[in-house]
């Protein structure tokens, strides 16, 4: 059986700032990912983010891949790539396939950061090819250069909808309209304006009907809904898309964590069950931390602020840093993260992100 | 010594009848089904939902040629045959198949000199109809076994069904002859009268007052048969499965511990480990199953395999069941076997036989529930 | 379509140029791209038809989870292509329901 | 939405068919996908979880926050059983 000192499950932003922040205070530390090359969504992330200087502000998610792994190599993480952690066991094993056979690793501290997967939205027609996650049509634009469709419906005016509307018109497409059941748009501001700059109408309360085709999607029906998201009959519009992009939200992807055993809450702000967790971003069970989208839907640069913590807390749980030394650093990581949380995006996730202590308190 | 008879004041009864059969797995299930189409009135309790235990973890063969003694294996071939009464009497698909007969098979000669001994054992009973195959017949009847294999015990009498089926289909049926079905109960407690006859059973929900109480309890039989300072010998036993994903027949005919499914899926069985509530699946045991399965059917190796479960079973010490009424507990009786999804149709039929009629045609003296038990052996218990 | 270029990308860096057959045709990909990708790019919209309904389906999650752009490739049935590189030569073929065992197999005797 | 509307994509479970189930008397998702088969298919309810979770708590009229997702278990992707079968352990590597 291998054996670790630090496991972390998922190279995204909050586990890569895990990583390097475990390794840094001089963790053995082995961060595994399924995917070819780590970074997460952060490779689909075309867009620059905003925010503070601390928070890589003006630079692209894509870039911030590139420079996170660049420090975990540098920092003496063993990044292990194409690898799927496919269970967790007993004694903190985990199971991983690694192309053509299985591994053990068992770790001391095992943090996991698997992200979140996107939501589905079930309707005439949304098993028709053509019908795609916004995340599935991001990946195919921006990391192989594929395009999905050439006339597109968007579902979702929240910030991936509208990111991922913009990036399919970088990418060549046309964007017919972006549709919102919501009275109002979910996303940033900017977001939208650079939307509706580029000539596309963002529909708030409408919504999708149904999709048609015979075999992929010929046309989109649309219509507008009442204060109960109940489409309202005689609103019907038929819009000619060949491609219908899905933007309903995120859920944690929390499979592990379930497995595991760790106690969960259900918070709607942060896509419903998270795994409660206290202020060191420890689980309900000793030495199981989870960080990043898995414990609640935010952003990238509250991402990495989180696998920070999470990972100075197991150099910290394991004697690499004396404990005015972690406490001194992890009250540094918790005010980012507090000033990431404000502004009326972020309050309501700092609300929800306290209940989470809570829970994990009242456990 | 009764610890239910304290709180009847205080648990208020919330419903009565004259029969509670604790436990909707298979075998609980179907001996509600049997009571209430036999006229009695029957409340079906389970701490959770119906089929939540062990009934949804098993392979779900209906089998009896390798089970022994021969005494057992009638027992077994006995409810083999009613399964079809049943399931045209449900009126549902729960995919039994039992017109090809059931094939085990031999990897190796010791397995095929052991195999065929055991046949020569069970030909003590007139029923048995089993015999060995040769690798050719065993290609016909099931094309996608190993070239590698030495033969097989085959016996008309085996087959499989969906368990999980079975059960929903017992469910409905039962519901349909007005059986009360009361999930998230778990019993707490008998409520004894001065005799010691049953009267109640206290669960989480409150108290059933009743005249019969049944035990059909799996794996956790031993801690109802406690509740009233009864020691079955019984243990639980993880038992781990893979399910692959679905891919064309080639493995039409039903096969113990490993088996393709009607709609593709290869049941890849299954583990038998150490004793032990725990119910987890290990890596241990996804590496030994994916390894058998492949030994069985090659080409099972490059099919993925989409869950790996752990269910609990019920292991006798001796294996065999544990039938029958507690004497000095009257009113209570116990149906537990290790064959739970085979034995549930005959043990709903020798239970009714004994509630309704006092008496049954199967011979069960083998399976009383007592004979592992030091206090309660014979009336000097009390 | 491929996004040759891309106003924040730039220009497309390709990897070798290698050939798929899918359903019988030739279709250009790049070598190490998921076959899913190759496919996108050629047109290509029904990965499968399901058992039930027969009903295609096509990429949903790009992520190798939902499973719905499974193929039968080089023999092999459910392969999930969104997440399977594509190699020089690959026999892809639309998979209708369950698929098909390829005969040798069958018996298990390609392998040993 | 209609009761004819497939929910699991994979296992092509209609909505009819889970309003059944809860109907049945199931009350939890590992019931409901035992009896369904939604969330049994490839992707073992990847997709469809989320849907079936909201259907069953409207049809029970509990709140969201009262259903609990599946019983997770391994593995979490597809393993080929030659894979799992070999298992490299150290002392194999020795």
């Amino acid at each position: 059986m291998g054996r670790t000192e630090i496991a972390v499950v998922g190279a995204g932003p909050a586990g890569l700032a895990a990583a390097i922040e475990a390794a840094r205070a001089g963790a053995q530390v082995t961060l595994i990912d399924e995917n070819e090359r780590p970074g997460g969504q952060l490779f689909k992330q075309i867009h620059k983010f905003f925010g503070s200087e601390a928070h890589r502000a003006g630079t692209r998610g894509v870039q911030i891949g590139r420079d996170l792994l660049k420090e975990a190599q540098d920092a003496g993480v063993e990044i292990r790539l194409n690898t799927v952690v496919y269970g967790l066991f007993a004694h903190h094993c985990l199971g991983l396939v690694c192309g053509d056979h299985t591994e053990d690793l068992q770790a001391e501290i095992i943090i996991l950061a698997t992200g979140a997967s996107e939501n589905a939205l079930a309707f005439p027609g949304w098993t028709l090819p053509g019908v795609m996650g916004a995340g599935a049509a991001q990946t195919l634009i921006n990391i192989h250069r594929a395009l999905p469709g050439y006339r597109v419906l968007m579902v979702g005016a929240g910030n991936v909808g509208l990111i991922v509307a913009y990036q399919l018109l970088q990418a060549g497409a046309e964007v017919v309209a972006v549709v919102e059941s919501l009275p109002c748009i979910g996303g940033y501001g900017v977001h939208a304006s650079k939307v509706r700059r580029a000539g596309v109408p963002i529909l708030t309360a409408h919504t999708i009907v149904r999709a048609e085709g015979e075999n992929g999607v010929e046309r989109a029906v649309i219509a507008q809904v009442d204060e109960n998201c109940q489409p309202i009959s005689g609103t019907e519009q038929n819009l000619d898309v060949d491609t219908i992009c899905l933007a309903v939200g995120l859920s944690p992807l929390a499979e592990l964590a379930w497995m595991a055993g760790c106690q969960f809450t259900y918070i709607p702000t942060l896509g419903g069950w998270v795994p409660v967790h206290d202020q060191d971003m420890q689980t309900s069970l000793t030495g199981i931390y989870v960080t990043g989208d898995l414990t609640g839907i935010e952003e990238a640069s509250t991402a990495m602020e989180e696998g920070r913590l999470a990972g100075l807390a197991a150099a910290e749980t394991l004697g690499y840093l004396a404990p005015e030394e972690g406490e001194r650093k992890k009250a540094q990581v918790r005010e980012l993260l507090a000033t990431l949380r404000i502004g009326s995006f972020g309050e309501g996730r700092a609300v929800a992100k306290g209940q989470i202590v809570k829970a994990r308190c009242e456990a | 010594m009764k610890a239910g008879n304290q709180r009847a004041e205080v648990v208020k009864t919330i419903h009565s009848t004259e029969v509670v059969v604790i436990g909707a797995g298979a075998v609980g299930c179907s001996i509600a089904y049997w009571l209430a189409k036999r006229g009695k009135d029957v409340a079906l309790v389970d701490r959770g939902g119906p089929g939540a235990g062990t009934s949804m973890a098993t392979s779900g063969l209906v089998w009896s040629s390798y089970k022994e003694p021969y005494t057992y294996m009638e027992l077994n071939l006995r409810s083999s045959l009613l399964w079809p009464k049943m399931v045209e009497e449900l009126g549902e698909d729960v995919e039994l198949r039992q017109d090809r007969g059931g094939v085990k098979l031999c990897l190796t000669e010791e397995d095929y000199i052991n195999l065929e001994a055991l046949a020569e054992r069970q030909r003590r009973s007139p029923l048995f109809k089993g015999r060995m195959l040769s690798p050719q017949e065993v290609f016909e009847l099931q094309p996608g076994v190993s070239r590698q294999i030495v033969g097989a015990l085959w016996s008309p009498h085996d087959g499989d069904a969906n368990p999980i089926k079975w059960v929903f289909a017992l469910v409905r049926g039962c519901k349909r002859l007005g059986v009360k079905i009361m999930r998230d109960a778990e019993v707490t407690g008998f409520d004894l009268d001065e005799s010691n006859r049953v009267k109640g059973v206290f669960t989480s929900r409150g108290r059933i007052e009743t005249e019969y109480a049944v035990n059909a309890g799996g794996a956790w039989a031993g801690r109802l048969a406690e509740m009233v300072g009864v020691t079955l010998g019984l243990y639980a036993s993880r038992g781990q499965m893979l399910v692959s994903e679905p891919a064309p027949i080639v493995c039409p005919t039903p096969m113990s511990i490993l088996r393709q499914v009607p709609d593709g899926h290869f049941h890849m069985g299954v583990t038998y480990e150490g004793e032990g509530f725990e119910a987890s699946s290990t890596l241990e045991a996804a590496e030994q199953l994916a390894k058998n399965a492949i030994k069985m059917v090659p080409l099972a190796r490059n099919l993925s395999v989409i869950r790996h479960f752990a269910g609990l079973r019920p292991m006798p010490r001796d294996g065999l069941p544990f039938l029958g009424p507690i004497p000095h507990v009257p009113g209570y009786y116990v149906a537990v076997s290790h064959s739970g999804n085979t034995l549930s149709a005959i043990h709903g039929k020798i239970i009714s036989d004994l509630i309704v009629d006092g008496h049954t045609d199967v011979p069960i003296a083998d399976y009383d529930p007592l004979r592992f038990d030091e206090r309660g052996k014979g009336e000097g218990h009390l | 379509m491929r996004i040759e270029d891309h106003p924040i990308l730039g220009k497309a860096e390709w990897g070798r140029k290698i050939t798929l057959i899918v359903d019988g045709e030739p279709i250009e990909a790049f070598e190490g791209e998921p076959i899913a990708a190759a496919l996108i790019a050629a047109g290509h919209r029904v990965f499968h038809y399901t058992t039930k309904r027969n009903e295609p389906r096509g990429v949903f999650c790009a992520l190798g989870r939902c499973t719905d752009c499974v193929m039968t490739v080089d023999g092999q049935i459910n392969v999930r292509t969104c997440v399977t590189p594509a190699r020089d030569g690959m026999v892809v073929k639309t998979q209708i329901g369950l698929g098909q065992w390829e005969d040798l197999q069958v018996c298990g005797e390609k392998e040993e | 939405m209609k009761d004819d509307e497939l929910i699991c994509r994979c296992e092509e479970i209609t909505q009819a068919e889970i309003k059944e189930a809860i109907k049945f008397g199931l009350k939890t998702m590992t019931e409901v996908k035992r009896f369904t088969r939604a969330g049994m298919g490839l992707c073992q309810g990847m997709t469809c979880g989320r849907l079936v979770m909201g259907i069953l708590a409207r049809e029970t009229n509990q709140p969201l926050s009262e259903v609990k997702p599946c019983t997770s278990r391994p593995p979490v992707r597809p393993v080929p059983v030659s894979v799992l079968a070999n298992r490299v352990t150290d002392d194999d590597q020795n």
